[in-house]
């Protein structure tokens, strides 16, 4: 129990004290959850639109299979990330393994089912009417969607913090893809893991903390766009 | 049979490279004892031991050890096997170590800015590589921009290694490993090797029961024992991963 | 060319929802810049019908032809032209200025946007600095309904579609719905299509009036409908039995249709049974309203007779000289062989 | 005791939305069995006081008294006597049957389900057949209503509360649930509460009209209300200008109200003018409509003039001897001293 | 890139020839996840509903922590339970350190924040009118929830099945709760981790499938829930 104590002095130490490995892992976790947030949110929004707004043949089968890549394992994707650019892969040439990008594009492969698939929940459960009322009032396809996804952006809000969490807390891309290189590729989770590892179960703690506070911070500037 | 049940932490490296899969049903069969494990990072294995979550521990970090149990958290420290750290690289030998004795390599790693792996992990393997800097008089690099570290285990940080064209310190176990996964022809080479610094002693550790009263001093004296018995030293004697022994049995 | 050509043309239409078919509409043609009023029960199509008019929905079979042209939904020819008020109608969760000034949004046209908008809910009877920055919910039922109908009328559309636009709204705002309908025909050549419940308020504002049911239209406007059971006496007679005793009789050529059709000018009215044929039905009940048609002049009564409800259309002579007014007995007479079926 | 209790009495009830008052009602009964009508322009507080007698909103301030016991949302003893038709039906997302039986199942009133639903179904004039297991959304507008009144009167409620029965409902189906609803009072001694904008439906089937105009009610039913803006001409006059050039003259005892009340008891009616005196107002219009009150067989006339409509109550004798009818031009006449100003 | 393919090709062999260790880790994972989503169902739920459905002061500071809790790494929760565990902890006395209980309570508290986050999301969306015709039919408070929460079921396990997927995937929580003891505790992604470990990459693709084959399955037959 005591770490657990031990831990909230450390975290507040380790910020104050301007630990420099502390400081470059908490950045380039932001660097990297940003990064993949972008991605997805710009692949997994229109893709949910798509699946949530139009009935077609094979819609369904379509849902189970975003379903299912809700279930990739982290390691999963990282081995398959991995595969691609290592050197000896297909995308070898271009370097991306070790770096923060690498983990950014693994990153962005786990949160698109996320993004997608609460989007177009999210979208299915609009009012019918409110497709209606677009259409005779003369939007276009691109107001469709604009407007949708706003009408429903509580919903969606919901969608990217569960996938920004889930981006924030991973460990086996970061581990596999970026090594967890001191002073370059090791992020907050991967640090945890190497702490937990050593047995320095405070550290691990502390370093726990300073990313629920990134979190915190995160989500207490999105509760300025909820609902009064 | 609850009583005759074992807890044990461990060592990744015993786990990986298959010794406890090969070597617990033994011991199962001849003592009755069932035994699970846990293999973690040796830090992590000391700290189970350190909260009376295991009853016994198999680890190799020699310095660490003994700080443990004169700290009063473990007993009975008893050596059981060694096998030995060499220091890989590309074949190419970019630093020019080759056949050097192990301070005199590291120092023209160092001079030479030669990409060196580090597991960073405070590990048994990172210890000792520690001390190794140490006693070749460099002071630990810990930000150089050769010297990166990885903070995993053995066999990722010498994936890293094959990656990046660098080097790095790892136990024999794992580099044989290495090797068939490479289909017997790695990338990387052994490069220094056969320094006595360079051997990695693993040990049986029991619990001390003034901390964990609750730990089951007795059976794990019985697991040291047995360990440490003829029987179990020529099975880990023959214990071979492509025709090549692993591990040399060396308990008192 | 297409000065000659009527505002809609609808050929062979058919809509199915499922198996079930809801509308079929041989040929029908909506002249340029008319109001035409839709009449017809619940669940006779009127509301699917302004769909396919509002290019929101593609009917199953049969072609709609716009201005001559045929269209299809999300043709960008339509799309800005034509508007419909939707029977429910749905508000954007935003503000009521955002919820009308939308339409214009989203064409680009943002020009004195706030005069517009204040001038469009003073149309409706909704006070600018009351209303514009409420949000979407805080809104009466019939405000709602009136922002939505600003929400159309912002847009100055060719053809303004317009399902149920008073149906919770109160007389006075019903009032302004119709002026705002009639400015739209006289100011820019609107188009419109009103479907509504009230009859009194359609016909004070629609120059024709197309009857609806069970998807077929009758461009005759209004007509009595006469729903079964009715029971067979004879090969060529069906008769109905009202509860207090009353028998209709009406021949019958098509015996597995079951619907009938008693047009308004076949329907005499008098104040006492006349010593007839017995090919004439004549009913007796009580005139229930009288409704001015504003434009002509005529009078529609409707008149009660036990649970039948018959229209018909008088003029103020015929009403003078039988002194007729609701509650006033009166005596209906038509001939069996003068009914339709559908 | 309770036999003597009123259903509901309201004392000094205000409810405010915000900071708007949109309920002021210092006292109010409702008798036992009653059928009272509510009526009243957009935004009056109809919906709002049927959601205080259902129960299911807390006035901001004041008491409601449910058979002499007073009662807040969620009391056991209302849940599930009081039910609540809202303006806007919300189904569920299931089957029409599920929808209508959703009352009883929560009640563990599982008896005969399938006959009720049946029963309760052909009473708004629905076929069980045909509409039973449809799903939610796949009825017309006037069906869904229907499908929710039926959901109500199911139930059998002490207390049926109807926001707008008929607002989306064919003639047909009104007459239907005006039966229903003469039915549940006489049946099982139900009170009812209707708000409607359909006054000649609402006329011929309540017993008494509360008219309620922006928060406030008036218990003498429908009455004529003139809104400004009125010009001051003098302290004590003001004076409102229609556009075709007639003017009305009302004294006033207070300038700072602006919404003045006349009720219909103090307006004449006549053909033509007659020399009066200057406090007199007379007005030439036109009648545009006349409905039968059902229970006494006085017609209610609205009389047009120019923008205004104003209502009386006429006797069939009256209406004999002026022959009036629709699109007769008429002079109303009342005293500029017999003005109400809220 | 051929570990890819031969991974394909060691899940059917590992499933076929009926490998123990792989069986067992498979039912240890369906235990578990099994488990710790009925609880995080069985108090997400409810929470959500009460976050979503009433309007009371602080709500948003609720419900910004709750978006916070979606960012509490595994790792970290795991050395939390570990500390109230562990022999010397609070709860040391159950011994429920080392066994599937313990990782069954470590995802619980992973799992209930999705849970009830987009329940609250979901149960916001819903139509003022619903809760209204709720009241007037005269529901009580009971069915007032089940029947809100019936009418917004497709976004509700939309939300399930996204924590289903991360229980499924996590293991961080698996790994330090459970200790990833062979033929006792080791789940699939322990598994995973290990055989990634060991440079088994294959393997370690071959037991990803086998998860994915898990999640298929499960969705596969929740799809039949969906809107038809
Ligand atoms: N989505 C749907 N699926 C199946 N049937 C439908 C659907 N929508 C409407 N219907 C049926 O189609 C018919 C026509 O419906 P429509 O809405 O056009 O009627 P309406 O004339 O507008 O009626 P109302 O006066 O009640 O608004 C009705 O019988 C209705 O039950
Ligand atoms: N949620 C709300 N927030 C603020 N104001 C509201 C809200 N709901 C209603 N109002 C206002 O309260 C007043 C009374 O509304 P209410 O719905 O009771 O009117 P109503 O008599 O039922 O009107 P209608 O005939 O249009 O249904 C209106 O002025 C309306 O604008
Ligand atoms: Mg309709
Ligand atoms: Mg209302």
């Amino acid at each position: 129990m005591d770490f657990i104590v031990a831990g909230f002095i450390k975290a507040i130490e380790l910020l104050i004290s301007g630990d420099s490995s502390t400081w470059t892992a908490v950045w380039a976790t932001i660097k990297v959850s940003t990064g993949s947030m972008l991605l997805s949110i710009g692949t997994g929004l229109p893709c949910g639109f798509l699946l949530g707004y139009f009935d077609f043949k094979g819609k369904k089968h379509l849902r189970t299979i975003l379903d299912t890549m809700l279930a990739l394992p982290t390691v999963f994707i990282g081995l398959a990330v991995y595969a691609f650019i290592s050197h000896q892969g297909p995308l070898g040439e271009m370097g991306l393994l070790f770096t923060l990008t690498g983990i950014a594009i693994g990153q962005t492969i786990l949160a698109f089912p996320i993004v997608a698939a609460i989007t177009a929940s999210t979208i299915e459960s609009i009012d019918h009417d409110l497709k209606l009322t677009l259409i005779t009032l003369g939007a276009g396809k691109r107001h469709i969607i604009a407007t949708c996804l706003w009408e429903v952006r509580y919903g969606i809000l919901a969608g990217a913090v569960t996938a920004y969490g889930r981006v924030l807390t991973e460990v086996g891309i970061s581990m596999m893809v970026g090594g967890n290189i001191k002073y370059h590729t090791r992020t907050i989770t991967t640090a945890i893991a190497l702490e937990t590892n050593k047995g320095l179960f405070a550290n691990g703690i502390a370093l726990g903390l300073v990313l629920i506070m990134i979190a915190f911070i995160v989500n207490l500037s999105l509760s300025f766009l909820r609902k009064q | 049979a609850k009583s005759k049940s074992l807890m044990m932490a461990t060592t990744t490296s015993t786990d990986n490279t298959g010794l406890l899969d090969y070597l617990i049903p033994h011991f199962e069969k001849e003592t009755g004892i069932s035994l699970k494990w846990t293999a973690t990072g040796t830090g992590k294995a000391l700290k189970l031991g350190q909260n009376c979550d295991v009853d016994v521990l198999l680890v190799h970090a020699p310095p660490a050890e003994k700080k443990y149990i004169k700290n009063g958290y473990g007993k009975d420290r008893r050596q059981v096997m060694y096998n030995d750290f060499v220091i890989i690289g590309p074949e190419n030998d970019p630093a020019v170590i080759k056949g050097k004795n192990i301070s005199d390599a590291l120092n023209a790693i160092k001079s030479k800015q030669a990409v060196f792996m580090s597991r960073g992990d405070d590990s048994g393997t990172h210890k000792k590589e520690n001390l190794l800097w140490k006693n070749a008089g460099i002071q630990l690099p810990d930000k150089e921009k050769w010297y990166v570290q990885t903070g995993q285990g053995m066999l990722a940080t010498i994936n890293v290694a094959q990656e990046r064209n660098g080097h790095t310190m790892t136990d024999r176990g794992t580099y044989i490993k290495y090797q068939s996964q490479q289909g017997g022809n790695a990338p990387l080479k052994v490069l220094v090797e056969g320094d006595s610094i360079l051997l990695n002693q693993y040990s049986v550790l029991t619990l001390d029961p003034k901390n964990c009263p609750n730990a089951k001093y007795g059976l794990a004296l019985k697991f040291s024992d047995w360990m440490a018995s003829q029987n179990a030293q020529n099975l880990i004697k023959d214990f071979r991963l492509l025709g090549k022994r692993l591990f040399t049995p060396n308990a008192k | 060319m297409t000065k000659k050509n009527p505002a809609y043309h609808l050929k062979d239409i058919q809509h199915y929802y499922g198996n079930t078919k809801v509308l079929d509409i041989n040929d029908l043609k909506i002249v340029k810049g008319s109001i035409t009023g839709l009449i017809g029960p619940n669940g006779s199509g009127k509301s699917t019908l302004l769909k396919l008019l509002a290019f929101a929905r593609k009917p199953t079979r049969g072609h709609i032809f716009y201005k001559g042209r045929l269209e299809l939904p999300f043709s960008p020819t339509v799309r800005s032209k034509v508007t419909l008020l939707t029977q429910k109608p749905y508000l954007l969760k935003r503000t009521i200025f955002e919820n009308i000034a939308y339409g214009l949004k989203i064409r680009k046209d943002k020009k004195h946007l706030e005069g517009r908008v204040k001038k469009v809910l003073s149309t409706v009877g909704l006070d600018y600095q009351k209303f514009a920055h409420r949000k979407w919910h805080e809104l009466s039922g019939g405000e709602a309904q009136r922002v939505a109908m600003a929400a159309r009328l912002i847009l100055k559309p060719e053809v303004l579609l317009l399902d149920e636009p008073i149906a919770s709204v109160d007389t006075e705002s019903a009032e302004l719905i119709r002026k705002a309908s009639l400015k739209a025909r006289d100011n820019w050549g609107a188009t419109l299509v009103i479907a509504s419940h009230d009859l009194q308020w359609l016909y004070s504002i629609s120059d024709k009036q197309l009857s609806i049911f069970k998807g077929n239209i009758f461009s005759t406007g209004m007509e009595n409908i006469i729903t079964g059971p009715f029971v067979k006496t004879d090969k060529k007679t069906l008769i109905k039995k009202l509860d207090d005793g009353q028998i209709i009789t009406l021949k019958t050529p098509a015996p597995k249709t079951c619907t009938a059709i008693i047009r308004k000018k076949n329907i005499s009215i008098d104040l006492e049974k006349q010593p007839g044929n017995s090919s004439l039905n004549q009913l007796s009940g009580h005139i229930v309203s009288m409704l001015l048609e504003k434009q002509t002049e005529y009078i529609m009564a409707t008149i009660s007779i036990h649970d039948l409800s018959l229209i018909l259309r008088l003029s103020p002579d015929q009403i003078s000289c039988l002194d007729l007014y609701p509650g006033k007995k009166v005596v209906l007479t038509f001939s069996s062989n003068n009914v339709e079926w559908i």
